[in-house]
């Protein structure tokens, strides 16, 4: 059990943010919320990626005969963590239009759309 | 010639792309060159994508191996496993890919009159440039991770575009932090799902993955959390609150791509319930797992339409129980997926009734936010109590709106007519139940478009609406193109369901012909 | 931030103002044969700019950084890095034709562990700098506006 | 009323997410390495660069990253979007 104590840990940094996500009034909680989500994702493909005793996957100067960890999870951590970079700039954004126009980032407070 | 047709699928993607990142270059020059650009460019992908089309109908699966030294080099030498990312264009997929370039170009014609007073063009042209691209790549993707980095591009982009008009108004903004919320969580949701499949198969090739499903308890929580997630992006009733307030906030173009963009959902869904998983899971529970979905969205969804007074919200709801029809078709069919016997007899005709649907729901659901944005454009108005006698000045837009709902209440000889007939007779040897309900659902919506075609179009000419001209030339021809494409798919439904539709519902129950095409062998 | 930070902080970030574009680009270069690459050196690149913004404010900083001339370099980057991918088209988009060619980034490597050669892998080299140029102008552009924006809000408020 | 059904939801995923984690190999012993097997033994000589992640994320997965830029340039795009000035 011990063995899989990051995989635990990706859950608890997953359950955080969908807790502030659920429950949170404010916008940028949420936007917090989404954040804490996607490194919870972000650490779960690297963990998965880790090898007991291996190194870097860089040839460079390297220990010999040595194993190297998976290199696949660490490229699609990038991808994913220059995806979250984006996401996140583009929901603040619109956190600070919606403060502009309506003065508030309370949820209960612009809820202008319904239905 | 013959070196475009290999290069076809790739080109299907990049040229759009160049042409997005070239807009804010061309943008700072010349603004009025923008517009025909992205037509241009649109229409030539047109053009690529019904090509593609008629070879992968004719010869079967494409694929295009990123980076091979050859297109057709799925597997490294010696090896049994793909390691690059690999497009594999089935008739599904292409199907899918014809309806996205459709919608984007007519789109892209609609836009040059009906954006025309907006400032920030050439934002809104590579937004719009980049979402077309985004579904072509949802939609021709064979690698898992590739769909997610389209699914975000999408995303993103369709959040940007919903809040072009927030300089005006906060609404749009509203809108759009809820649509980007609900997408970052499907999408952070799909990548996780990915790390299950990666950490148990090390492959990230979904016919690879197709091929080693054992159906482990992860497959089943990646399976509960791809369906939870893609089906809340695709605007199915448990989780549809982010529809009505994007689909009414965005400009009414948008809608229409919109529209596309959450069909490109749902066919992700498809791909992953037939390609991936297929007869490995419980068909029957996941079966009705999607007919509950379906039935659940047809009735909620036109229910909370009938009170609806602004008529983009209206039409919202009405395509939210417009998937619960292609929910229901394809979930039938996933039902009876095991039962050869069924499926022979009813179950590949309801799926073939639930994949022509998307096809016939895109183009009219188009037509009918096309027309609500002609109206928006000339009455600046969404409000169905303020609006009245409009079709003394607007008849063009009348016509079209006529057929527009004629089409999605079912009625003869409209394309709407065709696939729910597909759908009530197959779903009725399945479970009558079902069919009544769908056939009440239909009754409704006729109801509230009998409605809304009364309050905004018939009536005396109201003072303030004196004025009121047609709409430009360029709005008239996109909606006259939707227009005539529903009249012939009403008039010949069998020509496209035997040539276009058949093989692609057999693209997606074949799943050891999907496989084959990238591992080879039979 | 409307009037910028106090002198000390102006003549440290004039020092440290080089040594962190230097270290940027050198981390964009190398990104095939040590750790880093385009994006990571582009995003340290960007870090300069905010400093920059934090330390003159936003005011001043318009004559330092040029929004315009970002964006246009963004798409720059963009461009050239799909072009990278046309290039290849010869075999199939992204092909890497550059690599083990013998031209610039050309020479082949040798295999296993070994010091590192600048002059190696081919379209990855030439890519990372495109992606690096984007990745700089991108997140430059996102600072500015963002910082540009709030201000508007501030100054709004306090009318 | 609405804060039963979420926190419901909530518990319920939180349980999914536990099984998932159970469920998972165990940490630092991959089973499968195939693909990765792969990239470490012909990365070097394939595309002559040194760096295994560099290689995948511009050559074997480079279409990912063309799709990772167009990312934050859509990002970009829309915030300039979202605050351009509206006077013409």
């Amino acid at each position: 059990m011990i063995g899989n104590f990051p995989f635990i840990a990706v859950i608890i940094l997953i359950g955080l943010g969908v807790y502030s996500l659920l429950f949170k009034k404010n916008l940028i909680k949420i936007a917090i919320g989404l954040t804490l989500i996607e490194s919870g994702v972000n650490l779960f493909l690297i963990a998965l990626g880790f090898r007991k005793g291996a190194v870097a996957p860089i040839y460079t100067q390297a220990p010999e005969g040595v194993k190297m960890v998976l290199p696949t999870p660490q490229a699609l951590c990038l991808t994913s963590i220059v995806i979250g970079v984006a996401t996140t700039a583009l929901i603040l954004s619109i956190v600070m239009v919606i403060y502009q126009k309506y003065g508030t980032i309370n949820t209960d407070e612009i809820r202008r759309l319904r239905g | 010639m013959n070196s475009i047709l290999l290069h076809a699928p790739a080109l299907i993607i990049a040229l759009p792309l160049l042409a997005a990142f070239i807009t804010p270059i061309l943008g700072r020059f010349n603004r009025k060159t923008i517009s025909w650009l992205a037509t241009c460019v649109l229409g030539l992908t047109l053009l690529l994508t019904i090509f593609v089309a008629r070879q992968v109908l004719t010869h079967g699966p494409i694929v295009y191996v990123f980076g091979a030294t050859e297109t057709g080099l799925t597997l490294p030498f010696g090896y049994t496993m793909p390691i690059r990312i690999i497009f594999q264009i089935d008739a599904m997929g292409i199907f899918m890919g014809l309806i996205t370039s459709l919608v984007a170009f007519l789109a892209a014609i609609y836009s040059i009159s009906y954006m025309e007073q907006h400032t920030g063009l050439d934002k809104y042209y590579t937004l719009l440039l980049l979402l077309a691209t985004s579904m072509f790549g949802m939609e021709l993707t064979g690698d898992i991770f590739n769909f997610f980095v389209f699914f975000e591009i999408a995303s993103i982009s369709s959040v940007a575009l919903i809040a072009f008009r927030s300089t005006i108004s906060g609404e749009p903004a509203e809108a759009g932090l809820k649509y980007m919320v609900v997408s970052s969580i499907s999408a952070l949701m799909v990548l996780f799902a990915i790390g299950l499949f990666y950490g148990q198969y090390d492959a990230l090739n979904m016919a690879t993955i197709a091929s080693v499903m054992q159906f482990t308890q992860l497959d089943k929580i990646a399976l509960i959390l791809l369906v939870t997630v893609l089906a809340m992006k695709a605007g199915s009733v448990p989780m549809h609150m982010w529809t009505p307030d994007a689909y009414s906030e965005a400009p009414a173009a948008i809608t229409m791509i919109l529209v596309a963009a959450s069909q490109a959902s749902l066919y992700a869904l498809f791909r992953i319930v037939f390609s991936i998983y297929n007869v490995t899971l419980n068909t029957i529970t996941v079966g009705w797992i999607l007919i509950i979905l379906g039935v659940l969205s047809m009735f909620i969804g036109v229910t909370m339409a009938i009170i609806q007074k602004d008529i983009k919200r209206l039409m919202a709801y009405h395509s939210i129980s417009q998937t619960g029809y292609m929910l229901l078709g394809v979930g039938v069919g996933l039902a009876v997926l095991t039962n050869p016997v069924a499926l022979e007899s009813f179950g590949i005709k309801a799926m073939e009734g639930g994949i022509f649907h998307i096809i016939n729901n895109a183009l009219y659901k188009g037509l009918l936010f096309l027309t609500a944005g002609a109206i928006f454009l000339r009455t600046d108005t969404r409000d169905l109590n303020k609006m009245g006698g409009l079709a003394h000045n607007m008849t063009y837009t009348t016509i079209f709106y006529i057929i527009g709902a004629a089409a999605i209440a079912g009625i003869p000889p409209f394309n709407g007519f065709a696939s729910k007939l597909i759908i009530y007779e197959s779903v009725y040897r399945f479970n009558p139940l079902l069919a009544i309900i769908a056939m009440l659902v239909s009754v409704l919506t006729l109801a509230s478009f009998v409605k809304v075609f009364h309050s905004a179009f018939l009536g005396p000419r109201l003072e303030q609406y004196k004025s009121v001209q047609e709409v430009p030339k360029s709005m008239i021809i996109a909606m006259a193109v939707l227009s005539c494409l529903i009249v012939f798919f009403g008039l010949f439904p069998n020509l496209i369901v035997k040539y276009i539709v058949h093989p692609a519902v057999m693209a997606l129950i074949n799943q050891a012909h999907y496989t084959a095409t990238i591992l080879g062998g039979i | 931030m409307i009037g910028g930070m106090s002198r000390i902080v102006r003549t440290m970030t004039t020092l440290i103002f080089g040594f962190i574009l230097v270290y940027g680009f050198y981390v964009i270069a190398h990104g095939h044969i040590s750790p880093g690459g385009g994006f990571q050196g582009g995003a340290i690149v960007a870090s300069a700019f905010a400093l920059l913004l934090v330390t003159y404010g936003t005011d001043q900083i318009q004559s330092y950084l040029s929004k315009d001339l970002l964006s246009i370099l963004e798409s720059t980057g963009l461009v050239l890095f799909i072009t990278f991918a046309f290039l290849g088209l010869g075999a199939t988009f992204f092909y890497n034709f550059v690599s083990n060619s013998g031209g610039l980034f050309g020479s082949p490597t040798t295999i296993g562990v070994n010091p590192g050669d600048l002059n190696t892998g081919g379209t990855i080299a030439l890519m990372n700098m495109a992606v690096g140029l984007e990745v700089l102008a991108a997140l430059g552009v996102i600072v500015l506006t963002m910082s540009v924006a709030a201000e508007t809000i501030q100054k709004k408020e306090k009318q | 009323m609405k804060k039963p059904v979420f926190f419901i939801a909530f518990i319920f995923f939180l349980a999914f997410m536990v099984l998932a984690a159970i469920g998972m190999r165990p940490f630092g012993e991959p089973s499968i390495s195939n693909m990765d097997d792969y990239f470490i033994e012909n990365a070097q000589a394939e595309t002559a660069a040194n760096n295994v992640v560099t290689t995948i994320v511009f050559d074997y997965r480079g279409f990912d990253t063309l799709g990772e830029g167009t990312v934050l340039f859509t990002a970009v795009v829309g915030i300039v979007a979202l605050f351009r000035e509206v006077a013409k």
